[in-house]
């Protein structure tokens, strides 16, 4: 049984509308990723389940109940702020055990959950500090941990992570994800950032200006994007994208001196259209210029990245990144063939932005020039 | 347990000491009745607070009020009237033995008297003995063209301060009023307002214009400075420091300058000077009088006829008289500090000066011996902006005094207006 | 301004108000409501009736040049003091805030004034004023004459805005300080990386950012130069020489309460009421539009 | 910062020095008058040198305005008033900026405009309104014709009546009545987080429990703020309190000043009277300096 | 000739020291990024390169000249802060133009430079708007903009991405190369984030507590971490650091179970020795459990990056990260088999934390079990 479902869910703001028609089923006990740029809804969706936000069309239901005009309090959702939203005024313990007093817990239970929820994030030792004696992660615990006191049925996540600085990030995210195995309360967790619902999610929910573009594993969604807008937004560096057209020979044109070919048989009716073409950094090769299939770039700059580094090139104008896992035989602005296999290519529609999907499925085919 | 009565008044500082002393004589006289006494700080503020007080039912039995004030009183109702009181509360009143300028200026046109004079005062002359023997003299000028002489030597003398004065509301009652009853003239018509509410201003077109402008030139030749807080020194200050030589003032001041006076120094008062050929007349009756308040039980009432009973004894008079400066109000008390020879003793003499400036008319004259208009305070603050106009900005005395009037007039005309359909008792 | 987290029950949001509500309507409306009432009558001190008299009581106003001198009057006293109170608080806070040495000092002491009684404050000046006893009565000695407010109207205006301008330095300088502190120090060491000086800063940077709380302390200090001058008037002037500080608000007490004219002075409390809303909305219609940068 | 401006910096001190002066010259007159007797402070111009009448100048200012008795009624008026406005006025500022209900907005005004016209002003109908709160219920019971009603049906005569005069209650309460503190605690609030309503929320609690678990203990430096602001303020209230006790049980120790201001009909003994203010001025200013670090760190968040 | 020479720089704030005594040299040209933890004087370093700090000691150098007492104005650095510190009531052109106006120049020349400044860094068309009508990624080119308009000599940046989000930042960083290149002045970049030094420095100083750990390259510091501090702290997912000593017979013994044997000769001195082992995710390899040479550990669990993966082992309570760039065989829970290369282990001495250099060097030993 889903424990979460989405319904046609629409919010606007004084005719502004900001989520339109967002339906999503969600199982109990999975952690669902919410991703998006910044401004897509993706807070407004989570607040809406919250019921932070009144809802301005479509239907919520937790686990089975319609929760439309219910109070935040009676839905059974605890929530993790971007800011953690700690009483400042209240120690840590205070600060946990705060619902269960406004709920009418006795003392001593309260006193007992409160130990018992300090001991799951670690915080044992901070029990009496207010949040202003904490560190940045010591805060980001106690708001967990006042999630957490309360058992709820579902965990709601506002990009809790985005206020720590990097090393403690990953950290965190570690945390995070044993705790919910360790729990197993249905989680939803929203995010701007994808290293962190890639490395997070059962499933990404991939948003976009108030609508939903994809649904599926951190897999799936990488490895096969449902528009050019998750393409681009999922991974890091962004995959390569290039904007042409397809010709009557199955070959992506993207100007006279860069011609592509494409794996298998084309759709007669995707001749002549505008199309967009994606290639993933780590998908590419650099090979010597002139190299036979290879297209001519130069080097814009490297970025070193320890275990790695990233080849800027630079097809007159358009930037195209190269990952390369061994040291680069290049330096800036060397003439190099960038290598593209046919079978790591996606294609879009330039108009609608959704994946073509024929063509990737298809088995490769020699390149020729 | 004892009735207590509440009694509110104005004076401040070493007064309001004295008459607190009088309040616990009294309290100790006595068994049945407490009065409580309650400085409001100013004579305005008395009469001020009594009103917001009797408008919210919160007022005192009894209440002291200036003699400007008087009218304002008179035409509330607000008050159970003094001889009615006494007469009801069972006490026989010689109501003919109070001194007739006071009794005149408390009464109704009947000769009925609403309220018990307490403080009563008037403006005397007071003068530097140790000065005016500098420019060898040895009695206080008479006459104001005597006057003008005297103040032309004692700054030849090198005096910076011949006259002291000063032409703030509070004190331009000595210099307007006062002059104006020594020489016989009218504040205003229908006999200074006893005659009806639609009296008008007249102070404009006597003598007194002529005065103002005599006073003007001396102040211009310096021969007589404007002494007041503002300038650091008011000028009752600056006589007792011996920096002004003459001034004009209450005779309530009498015991506070015989106790800040310049160690040494030699001073005396006299009765206000009149112009040459002029006859003297009363002067006015000063300070306040007590009023009692409707609305009170029987039992604060008879507290405060016991009270009034109290404080018109003759001992009270003579040492009310002594620590401050107030003359006594009746004739019983008056013959009483003579018997016991008080006028003859050093600091206290001089004083019996205040009884014959008070009762210099003959007896059947017909001026009013006092003044009954409504807003009076605002009047004189008016006047009090004319002598400014005059003094500060330079402005013609004549224009100034006209306008004074005339201002003047429209609070007697919003004043009539307020009250009408109402007449004088 | 708005807030996204809001409660939704009415009744309760009006519990919450409803003691302020009804001690105002009790203490402001209700005895306003009087006032407005008596303007239009001529009401007898000791509450003896009234007769509605209509207009008449404006009328008389209006035509009082005196009253229009009050009006002036105040308006140059609240402009007066109140840049004389503003500017020199500033001052004493851009100053402060530099930190040099003895700031804490500063800091404590500049707040003093603050504490400080108008009617013991007024008795203070009145001291340190006086031309011939006072400790300007130096200058005196030196030019005879030069420094007079017991005579001299300008001199007397000079002494109440000094006075009033002594106590708001304390409470301006508090505001000051607060909101010169709470500009985020790398503003300031950004201009100075551009290259600009302290004093330029100053001009450029923390000033414009102390806007708000220019305006907020310029609504203030207006109301309050009305209110506090009272004490002060009343205990160095009371008004005069030649009604040099005759104020509005001195003068409706003054005519109300001390010369019984109740009418009168309701009719001149109206008046001041229609003019500090007119000049509240004014100045806020201005900090609303020009003056928020977030 | 690194920076060398020996010149600006001079003038920076001069400044700040000149400005100290000035601010403490009042402050040391008082207290030089204050050591005084009575013929040195009235010399022209006074000593500078303090003389060594202090202590008796203090017990005569004590005993003469009966000090003990108006500090103690000084400190309950103005820490009621202090305490009561930042109770009244953080209720009134939570009601404006967290609730959404109409007139929300008119009701701001309403407490605003109050801002505006002094008591000097209207004093004598708030001094009738004091003498019976209840006047204008009756009045609006009388105009309604509720009062005819009742007494009609029920024979009964509807009298409220709540007399205010010369008592703790009717120096207070007037006073409590503006609007300075609701306003800064509106613009204290609007600084507040929205996500901690929403946490609150979220742990089950309702505007009342927010309001008195999380918002009141948080605005604890403003409050100290507006505390001293107002203790201060209502300490130095002089009018109103002259006004309305008659009865020198509930006066309070300002308006005892004008019983050591010498009048013209006494003895012009500056000292004490200066020695009187000395003893008046000192709680308020202690009070100011013993909160200040508070008082400025309040401000500092309800400002931005 | 160095730009900017550092010498035994220290700083104390009223007795309480936070730098140590700094040396550093930086060339004309270079772009130098300064990395370390919270707190450890990155900022402090930079400001008293810019003049907003004192010096408590040593000397700092700008272009030949002792500036130690020097005003920031007459230093000819620009500096660019984390929160870009603009002017809130000035606009876009009046931000970037503040600094010429305050030099003088005169108004036409002014608002030409600032124009060619706004196309630099693409704020065309935003030049009347004020600092709140802008979003974060705009802010921070104004941030850009007016210190380039003053053409310094030294740019300084004080972390002035952390408050941009992932995608923006790695955009900006991008942006900052390459107009480190075009316009080529010496830069000093405080981060505490380890991808955008890498990413970013021609040379990388590693900071902690106050002083410097390494100098150099990304390449170096990430290969050759000077410190058991660099090493821990350089790269995503940290160094694996194991807490051992040193047998007789040359091999890494953690605990009974786990030896590792270290390539070449161990110098006799440290035998018997607490000493770090460290490895780096992608320098081991998962084999199936048992594979002779390996070590035994389960899997705990798995982080999906898009383009690779990291597979978190655990030894008994010591977590092992391995990074895979194909996907996993296995699943959490299971047992594998750790395979080190002798060659890619790093040494670092357990009490100074210094790295033992001798051992890396030496040509690799076939593994013992
Ligand atoms: N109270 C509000 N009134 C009007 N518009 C709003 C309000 N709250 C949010 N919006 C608008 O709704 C849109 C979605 O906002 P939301 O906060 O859900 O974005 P988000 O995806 O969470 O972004 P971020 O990553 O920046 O948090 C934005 O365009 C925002 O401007
Ligand atoms: N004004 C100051 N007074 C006292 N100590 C200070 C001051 N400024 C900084 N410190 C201390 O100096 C140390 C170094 O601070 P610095 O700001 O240089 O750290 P940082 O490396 O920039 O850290 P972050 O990454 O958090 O910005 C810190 O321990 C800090 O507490
Ligand atoms: O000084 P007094 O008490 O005599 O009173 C003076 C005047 O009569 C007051 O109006
Ligand atoms: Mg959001
Ligand atoms: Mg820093």
């Amino acid at each position: 049984m889903s424990s979460i479902a989405i319904k046609g869910v629409k919010k606007a703001y004084a005719k502004n509308a900001v989520v339109h028609g967002v339906d999503l089923e969600i199982a109990t006990g999975e952690f669902i990723v919410i991703l998006g740029p910044s401004g897509c809804g993706k807070s407004t969706l989570l607040r809406m389940i919250a019921g932070l936000e009144d809802i301005s069309g479509g239907e919520i239901w937790i686990d089975g109940k319609l929760v439309n005009k219910m109070e935040p309090r009676a839905r059974g959702c605890a929530m993790v702020f971007q800011n953690y939203a700690l009483y400042p005024h209240m120690t840590v313990a205070e600060n946990i055990g705060y619902a269960l007093k406004v709920a009418g817990v006795p003392k001593a239970e309260r006193m007992k959950r409160v130990a018992a929820t300090a001991k799951v994030v670690g915080l044992e030792a901070f029990l009496d500090r207010r949040p202003a004696a904490l560190s940045g992660g010591q805060r980001q615990r106690v708001a967990m941990g006042r999630a957490i006191v309360r058992e709820p049925k579902v965990f709601l996540f506002d990009e809790p992570l985005s206020n720590l600085d990097a090393k403690l990030r990953v950290a965190m995210r570690a945390e995070i994800r044993r705790l919910h195995r360790r729990l197993g309360a249905t989680s939803v967790f929203v995010t701007h950032d994808q290293t962190e619902a890639m490395t997070l999610g059962d499933r990404l929910v991939v948003m976009n200006g108030g609508r939903i573009e994809q649904v599926g594993t951190p897999a799936e969604v990488y490895n096969r994007p449902a528009t050019r807008f998750v393409a681009n937004f999922v991974g890091s560096p962004s995959m390569n994208l290039m904007e042409g057209s397809i010709d009557r020979h199955g070959v992506f044109v993207y100007d006279e001196q860069r011609r592509i070919p494409l794996p298998g048989a084309i759709d007669a009716r995707l001749v002549g259209h505008k199309v967009t073409l994606g290639v993933r950094a780590e998908a590419a090769r650099l090979v010597a210029a002139g190299t036979p299939g290879s297209l001519p770039a130069t080097v814009d700059f490297i970025e070193e990245l320890g275990a790695g580094r990233v080849v800027h090139t630079d097809f007159d104008g358009l930037s195209f990144a190269v990952a390369l896992s061994d040291p680069a035989a290049f330096e800036t602005g060397d003439t190099v063939g960038v290598m593209i296999d046919p079978a790591d290519v996606h294609l879009f529609s330039a108009e609608s932005g959704a994946r073509i999907n024929a063509l990737a499925q298809l088995p490769p085919v020699p390149v020729a020039s | 347990d004892k009735t207590k009565i509440d009694f509110w008044f104005g004076n401040s500082g070493d007064i309001a000491k004295r008459v607190q002393e009088q309040c616990e004589r009294f309290n100790a006289s006595q068994a049945d009745y407490e009065v409580v006494c309650t400085s409001q700080g100013t004579y305005d503020a008395s009469l001020q607070n009594t009103i917001a007080a009797f408008r919210a039912g919160q007022q005192p039995t009894i209440a002291q009020v200036s003699d400007a004030g008087t009218l304002d009183i008179m035409l509330s109702g607000a008050y159970y009237p003094a001889n009615k009181l006494m007469t009801d509360m069972g006490y026989t009143v010689d109501w003919k033995d109070y001194f007739s300028g006071i009794a005149s200026y408390y009464a109704t046109s009947k000769g009925e008297m609403y309220s018990f004079p307490f403080n009563s005062s008037t403006a005397l002359l007071y003068w530097n003995k140790d000065a005016f023997a500098k420019i060898g003299k040895d009695h206080a000028p008479a006459t104001w063209e005597e006057a003008a002489a005297d103040f032309k030597a004692l700054k030849a003398a090198g005096y910076a301060c011949p006259l002291g004065f000063n032409i703030s509301r509070d004190e331009v009652w000595q210099l307007g009023e006062q002059f104006m009853a020594v020489h016989g003239e009218p504040v205003a018509t229908k006999k200074n307002g006893y005659e009806g509410l639609d009296a008008e201003l007249t102070f404009n077109k006597g003598k007194w214009v002529q005065f103002v402008k005599d006073l003007k030139g001396w102040y211009d030749n310096g021969e007589a400075a404007i002494k007041s807080k503002e300038t650091g020194q008011t000028f009752v200050e600056a006589f007792a420091n011996g920096d002004c030589q003459v001034i004009l003032t209450s005779v309530g001041d009498h015991g506070n300058i015989g106790r800040t006076a310049k160690e040494g120094m030699n001073w005396d008062v006299a009765m206000l000077p009149v112009y040459e050929g002029t006859q003297r007349k009363s002067s006015f009756v000063g300070g306040a009088s007590l009023w009692v308040l409707t609305g009170k039980s029987d039992a604060e009432y008879k507290g405060a006829a016991a009270f009034f009973d109290f404080i018109a004894k003759p001992e009270e008079a003579l040492t009310w008289s002594t620590v401050t400066g107030y003359i006594p109000v009746r004739n019983s008390g008056f013959e009483y500090l003579n018997e016991q020879g008080f006028y003859g003793k050093a600091p206290y003499k001089g004083r019996e000066l205040a009884i014959s400036s008070l009762t210099a008319s003959p007896a059947d004259d017909a001026a009013p011996h006092g003044i009954r208009l409504g807003g009076l305070l605002q009047i004189r603050q008016e006047i009090s902006n004319g002598l400014q106009a005059i003094f500060i900005k330079n402005e013609d005395v004549q224009a100034s005094l006209d306008t004074a009037a005339d201002r003047g007039n429209q609070i007697l005309r919003k004043f009539e207006q307020t009250y009408s359909g109402k007449t004088l008792p | 301004m708005e807030k996204r987290a809001t409660f939704s029950s009415t009744t309760i949001g009006l519990l919450f108000a409803a003691p302020m509500l009804v001690l105002i309507f009790v203490f402001f409306y209700w005895p306003s409501g009087q006032a407005l009432y008596w303007a239009f009558t001529l009401e007898q001190p000791w509450g003896g009736g009234n007769t509605w008299v209509g207009l008449q009581n404006f009328r008389q106003l209006l035509m009082d040049p005196y009253y229009w001198g009050a009006i002036s009057r105040s308006m140059v006293f609240g402009l007066g003091a109140t840049s004389i109170a503003m500017g020199v608080a500033l001052l004493l806070a851009l100053f402060t805030d530099r930190e040099m040495r003895g700031h804490k000092a500063y800091r404590s002491i500049f707040i003093w004034p603050y504490a400080i009684a108008a009617p013991a404050l007024g008795l203070a000046f009145r001291f340190i004023l006086a031309p011939e006893a006072g400790f300007l009565s130096l200058i005196n000695q030196i030019w005879p004459g030069l420094w007079n407010p017991a005579l001299d109207g300008t001199d007397a205006m000079i002494a109440v805005i000094v006075a009033f301008s002594w106590k708001y330095i304390g409470y301006n300088f508090i505001f000051f300080l607060s909101a010169l502190q709470s500009i985020p120090r790398s503003l300031i060491e950004a201009a100075a990386m551009d290259g600009s000086g302290p004093m330029r800063r100053m001009w450029d940077i923390q000033l414009p950012l102390l806007t708000p709380t220019l305006f907020f302390l310029l609504v203030i200090n207006i109301t309050e130069s009305f209110q506090d001058s009272f004490g002060i008037v009343d205990i160095m002037t009371q008004g005069g020489p030649a009604r040099a500080t005759e104020l509005m608000v001195y003068k409706i007490y003054f005519d109300g309460f001390k010369g019984l004219d109740y009418s009168g002075a309701a009719a001149q409390s109206i008046i001041l009421m229609g003019l500090v809303v007119l000049l509240t909305i004014v100045q806020f219609r201005f900090v609303e539009r020009r003056v928020h940068y977030k | 910062m690194v920076e060398r401006t020996p010149i600006f910096n001079a003038i920076c001190q001069i400044v700040l020095f000149i400005g100290l002066l000035t601010v403490l010259l009042p402050f040391v007159i008082v207290i030089v008058a204050a050591t005084h007797d009575i013929r040195a402070v009235n010399t022209v111009p006074m000593s500078m040198v303090p003389g060594s009448e202090l202590f008796t100048n203090l017990h005569e200012a004590w005993v003469r305005a009966d000090l003990g008795r108006k500090l103690l009624n000084s400190f309950l008026f103005a820490g009621t008033v202090a305490a009561g406005k930042v109770l009244l006025s953080s209720m009134a500022a939570f009601a404006i900026v967290y609730f959404r209900f109409p007139g929300r907005m008119l009701m701001f005004w309403l407490i605003f405009i109050t801002l505006m016209l002094p008591l000097e002003v209207r004093i004598v109908p708030t001094y009738a309104v004091a003498a019976n709160a209840l006047a204008p219920f009756q009045a609006i019971l009388n105009i309604t014709g509720i009062t005819w009603l009742i007494q009609t049906v029920s024979g009964l005569q509807v009298k409220l009546e709540w007399g205010l005069l010369n008592s703790y209650t009717g120096l207070i309460l007037p006073l409590v009545a503006t609007a300075t503190g609701t306003f800064l605690y509106r613009q204290f609030y609007l600084t507040v987080p929205d996500e901690l309503a929403e946490a609150a929320k979220m742990d089950g609690s309702g505007p009342v429990r927010f309001f008195v678990d999380i918002l009141f203990p948080l605005s604890k430096p403003n409050m100290i703020a507006l505390f001293t602001i107002m203790f201060v303020w209502s300490w130095n209230q002089y009018l109103w309190p002259m006004l309305i006790t008659t009865d020198p049980n509930f006066g309070i120790a300002v308006t005892q000043l004008k019983h050591l201001i010498p009048s013209e009909f006494g003895l012009p003994d500056w000292n004490v009277a200066m020695a009187g203010t000395l003893i008046i001025m000192a709680p308020p200013l202690i009070v100011v300096i013993l909160m200040q670090r508070w008082f400025v760190r309040g401000l500092i968040s309800t400002e931005k």
